[in-house]
């Protein structure tokens, strides 16, 4: 199987997305001619000309609300907002009309739209170029909200999120879009919405987690497994609405759970989590619910030190889940 | 029956010119008397406590029943806003649907009593479902213009919204939008002169909404939303240079909202009658009516008919919605998300 | 102690914030000559002037964005969002200006701004005038957000977000508007921001909730007082960020817990109110933490039966309390 | 040391018209070249790996020293964007400051190195602090000239933003308050014909950004970008109005974006360097050198000191800002409210 990176696999994914179904089309700011300013929908413009690769003006409430109505007709828009950091200008057009028009009309209408948007740190991004914004939208019913962690869930979960007849918000990790690579079919297929994924199977601790922070996990899995702690990944792939009896079955498994998310801690998907846990399974744990998360703080600073302070690090994910072996 | 000290002035027959029928100005006429009588209805199930909830569009009948008329009712789509009862029934959306509405019932086509009243929808009729936070609509219909375009149909999308609304920044996005793309778009503002109880100087101060068009390279025009006839003419004009591919245009219907904001409203502690009594000499219904008769074409006899036949078929309608049951407590849950049968 | 509403109660106290310093000033939709679609702020224009209470056009972007200029200049705006569900419009204001501007300028610059809005369902208010907004915003840091339940509270909170230098968001419960009642003191008295308050003493099971759901659960109390229940309350008051100390100490008490929420369950406030539970407190518990919220659909129906279906009811707290102190 | 062909072209004294001395204009061409060159610098050190990001200013400097020296540097509230050095230059913002700015050090005024390079701010310099979200600082001006009325100081309120910028909501609802509220604000769009890669008839259809002025009921103007002299009038003008209570104005400065969006950037993916090219001859650095030779103002000797001066200026700035600390690590929680000592 081809080895590629986690971004290859998502312009993959748009490439056969469209080339399969005419309705597919993408629209963004700078998605045109400069294929994104991360390079996400490089060559698809050359290929598919500019009405189905749409250079939109810098309005990202007109980008959501536009892709609404064209979803409406029966397209599958597919929504790029450069950074999920300036996703909010169109948070009214995301949660009162994408999440909600099915449900208000009865069943008459839909908005088959993908939003994708690169998040997270790590990056010397900034405070703006560096956030987590799944907790934001992560309590609005009619949404789903999809962030993969490799390349092989990139492409299968992006195809199913373009087929999917509800909108989903598709939130990829910029850090891992060249770091990240990993084998991925070049044939057609989809992963389902809504159900995590376990990535590494243990039986001492479990770390839930989702985005580049199954990669940390995975890092000090390994690390752990010389020490004889044998860990369980699950990678939750869907972040709304969550796949509880995932959720459950891995931390009945071990008892001892880590929750894992870059974002800051209080209000983050690991709350819902938690909450899920502790409502569903309490008696077989044999630890607290340890959340690991960003510092409660607005965003990453810019500057490296700060940065490395706020960023979750992989040294933090090793020392959390021995002390939970150990507990 | 509608009656009024101008009845006798002479009139030019306006409406041939604009290549309309007797039977097509009986029809704009008879749909904004459905309008009026049906809110007029509404009011009062409002004040006798079976509706918990009323919002009006009396004094922009005239606006949107013109322009329903000056679209393609077969294949435009089109995202009116809550005051849009005139428009609505032009469109195809029946007395009995709109009572249903009124009485968040199952079989309200709308939203089968999920919405509050006005909130229209309907995928047959291709009007599209209409939220509460207002302006919202505006990027929708912009989108239906741009599939319409990748998929090569000729159709125009048609948006209405208040002046208040037009602050918002959904409309200037959706305007420029449309305008960048060159789409199939009629921004159509019904300038009521009030947004509940602010009026429109502390709204805006630019002349006239219309203005506004220039500022996305649109033209812009606005006419007087009492008269259904210019409301045609306008919207005609601005449809006519949409299927031509040039692009949208943003109308704006000078009206004036003759009663309060909702039923939740009392107006009188930002207006004055007299000040409402004023816009009254000037509404619609009461002016298109002295039209229609000044050209002959709406006779005593035939007013009358039209009076009685919209009579009962409200009170059918009203009779059928009020018995109609409510969707079942457990559909709370159903449809969030697309159900594999 | 004089005896007004949960409304009487904010207009009283915006009075005397108004009246006491000359840069506290009032913006909003219909706030002026109108008193405000709920007459939250009736009689203040005719009091302090159409300079000092001040109809603004519809645009609540505008309004948070003007609001946080006028703030960084000295002033205190109280901005009115008519319903909490037309916020979203101003959720990029909020969130990425307001609650970050004295992060990134290094305490330099604040936003010492209140946003009151009224929220809550149970007034046939349909889908946009029934919801919760809370969990949008309640992983923000920068933000705090406040939902008094008493009109006691609501006057000592509200003066004490004002005077915060710091932007609150202020939700009001538009059903407590006139249905709730309370001794209220004429006289000037702040609460403090960021701490929960015993509502409800009790010793077998621990309710902890805030706005409409207090009165909810201080019924049921009542009730199971009689079968010989004594339930425990405690309002959060604070929504975000939460009173950790106060959540573990409620809970540790009777190590039985409901989490009550009028919002819809995944991912609301009792989410986190959970997590902090299960991983400070895990021990103490007894039973499994119970969460009660509204079904996970988009918002409250219009229709009355299917309202009544959304809505949590007084009776189901009853229940899952007495279910609670039998386990 | 800049030189160009057109030298010798006589000039009238246009400064002298506007009310400006040698001086003043001569500090203006100063303002002007520090920007540019610190700018050129910023690259430089980015190609050598000192500094992670650059956000340029090159092509705009003329029309944000030419409004810079139009408001009241002691008085009034701004807000300039990103790309505003040669702005806050002459703002009273130090090369040194900026140069802390781009290495991101703990003395950094504008946010101690949690913001990005260019997001100014400076509560003694009346900056309001800048963010990454794109126009957002519209509403903020119109808050701060709001306060200002409340509280009767005579004040005006400057705020800056890309064309591209011009099309999210935020502009269209603060300029609309403003004009409402009669505020003492001025508007300039740094219309640069790009945003990121996207140019202006993807981005709006409108001849004009001014054109938008008219429907907000006030005036707009377009001006010449390139010429300090140009974006002094229009500014003076703007702020003289907004003195008399007349309002807001709406700006426009024609300027061309001279190198790419950011270092991040590769602009030869989306525009031609013929197309560059062109537009460096109409540099408002070189032509306005050219200007003040033409008129007498500028002499060699002076040109060679100015260059000498800002280079040493740079240099010591640079050291002494690579050399600098950065924030101790554990102040990533400090001021997420207010502290109480
Ligand atoms: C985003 C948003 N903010 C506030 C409201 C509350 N609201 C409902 S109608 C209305 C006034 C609308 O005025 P206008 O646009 O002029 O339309 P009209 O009602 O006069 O027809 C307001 C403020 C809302 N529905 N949506
Ligand atoms: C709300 C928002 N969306 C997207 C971006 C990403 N972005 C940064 S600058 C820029 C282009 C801005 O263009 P323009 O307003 O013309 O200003 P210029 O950079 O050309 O000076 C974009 C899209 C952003 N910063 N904020
Ligand atoms: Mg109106
Ligand atoms: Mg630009």
């Amino acid at each position: 199987m081809p080895v590629i990176s986690y971004i290859e696999a998502l312009t993959q994914a748009l490439d056969e997305e469209m080339s399969r179904d005419e309705n597919v089309f993408i629209m963004g700011e700078d998605v045109g001619m400069r294929g994104g300013v991360f390079q996400a929908t490089k060559g698809l413009y050359e290929k598919y000309g500019e009405n189905r690769v749409i250079d939109t003006p810098l309005a990202e409430s007109a980008i959501a609300g536009v892709g609404i109505g064209a979803a409406m007709y029966g397209m599958r828009p597919v929504a790029e907002m450069q950074f999920s950091d300036f996703m909010l200008p169109a948070a009214n057009q995301i949660i009162s009309e994408a999440a909600k028009m099915r449900y208000r009309s009865n069943n008459d209408w839909s908005v088959p739209m993908t939003i994708r948007a690169p998040f997270g740190g790590g990056v010397h991004g900034g405070l703006y170029h560096s956030q987590s914004m799944e907790a934001i939208f992560a309590n609005v019913p009619g949404l789903k909200i999809v962030i993969p962690s490799t390349p092989y869930d990139v492409k299968g979960l992006l195809k199913a999120s373009i087929r999917s007849n509800d909108p989903v918000l598709f939130f990829e990790h910029k850090r891992a879009y060249r770091l990240i690579k990993g084998e991925v079919p070049n044939h057609d297929y989809v992963l389902p919405l809504g159900k995590a994924d376990v990535k590494r199977k243990g039986t001492d601790v479990t770390v839930i987690t989702y985005g580049l922070m199954v990669h940390f996990a995975l890092q000090a899995a390994e690390k752990l497994a010389d020490e004889g702690i044998s860990v369980h990944i699950l990678d939750l792939r869907t972040v709304y609405p969550l796949d509880k009896e995932a959720i459950i079955e891995a931390a009945s498994k071990t008892g001892k759970i880590l929750l894992l998310t870059e974002d800051t801690k209080e209000g983050s998907i690991m709350s819902e989590v938690a909450a899920i846990i502790a409502e569903n399974c309490l008696f077989d744990l044999d630890a607290p619910i340890k959340r690991l998360g960003a510092p409660d703080a607005p965003a990453m600073p810019y500057a490296g030190p700060l940065e490395q302070a706020f960023m979750v690090k992989p040294e933090q994910v090793e020392n959390e889940l021995r002390n939970l072996a150990e507990f | 029956m509608i009656k009024d000290k101008s009845e006798t002035t002479i009139e030019t027959n306006r409406h041939q010119e604009l290549g309309l029928t007797d039977q097509d100005v009986l029809d704009i006429y008879l749909n904004m008397l459905k309008a009026r009588r049906v809110d007029e209805r509404l009011w009062l199930l409002n004040r006798a406590g079976k509706i918990p909830f009323v919002v009006s569009g009396q004094g922009q009948e005239a606006a949107q029943v013109g322009a329903a008329f000056a679209l393609n009712r077969d294949k435009d789509y089109v995202a009116p806003y809550y005051r849009d009862y005139g428009f609505v029934l032009a469109w195809g959306m029946t007395i009995k649907e709109l009572m249903l509405n009124n009485f968040a019932k199952a079989e309200d086509p709308n939203s089968a009593g999920r919405q509050m009243p006005g909130h229209f929808s309907s995928k047959k009729l291709r009007i599209l479902s209409h939220s509460s936070p207002v302006t919202t609509q505006n990027p929708h219909a912009v989108g239906i213009a741009l599939a319409a375009k990748l998929k090569g149909d000729d159709i125009v999308s048609f948006v209405t919204f208040g002046e208040g609304s037009s602050n918002q920044g959904d409309f200037h996005e959706a305007a420029n939008f449309a305008a960048v793309q060159k789409l199939p778009v009629v921004f159509m503002c019904e300038n009521n002169h009030y947004a509940i109880s602010v009026s429109l100087k502390h709204q805006l101060a630019c002349e006239k909404i219309s203005d506004r068009a220039i500022g996305y390279g649109m033209p812009g025009k606005t006419f007087d939303g009492n008269d259904p006839l210019a409301a045609y003419a306008a919207v005609k004009e601005a449809s006519d240079r949409a299927h031509r591919g040039e692009g949208p245009t943003l109308l704006e219907a000078n009206c004036y909202r003759l009663m309060p904001h909702t039923s939740d409203d009392n107006d009188m502690t930002y207006r004055t009658k007299k000040e409402v009594d004023e816009a009254k000499k000037n509404d619609g219904v009461l002016t298109f009516a002295n039209y229609l008769r000044a050209v002959g074409v709406l006779t005593e006899d035939r007013e009358k008919k039209m009076e009685e036949q919209v009579r009962k078929e409200i009170d059918e309608a009203t009779d059928y919605a009020e018995k109609a049951p409510f969707d079942d407590a457990d559909t709370v849950l159903r449809y969030v998300y697309e159900e594999e049968n």
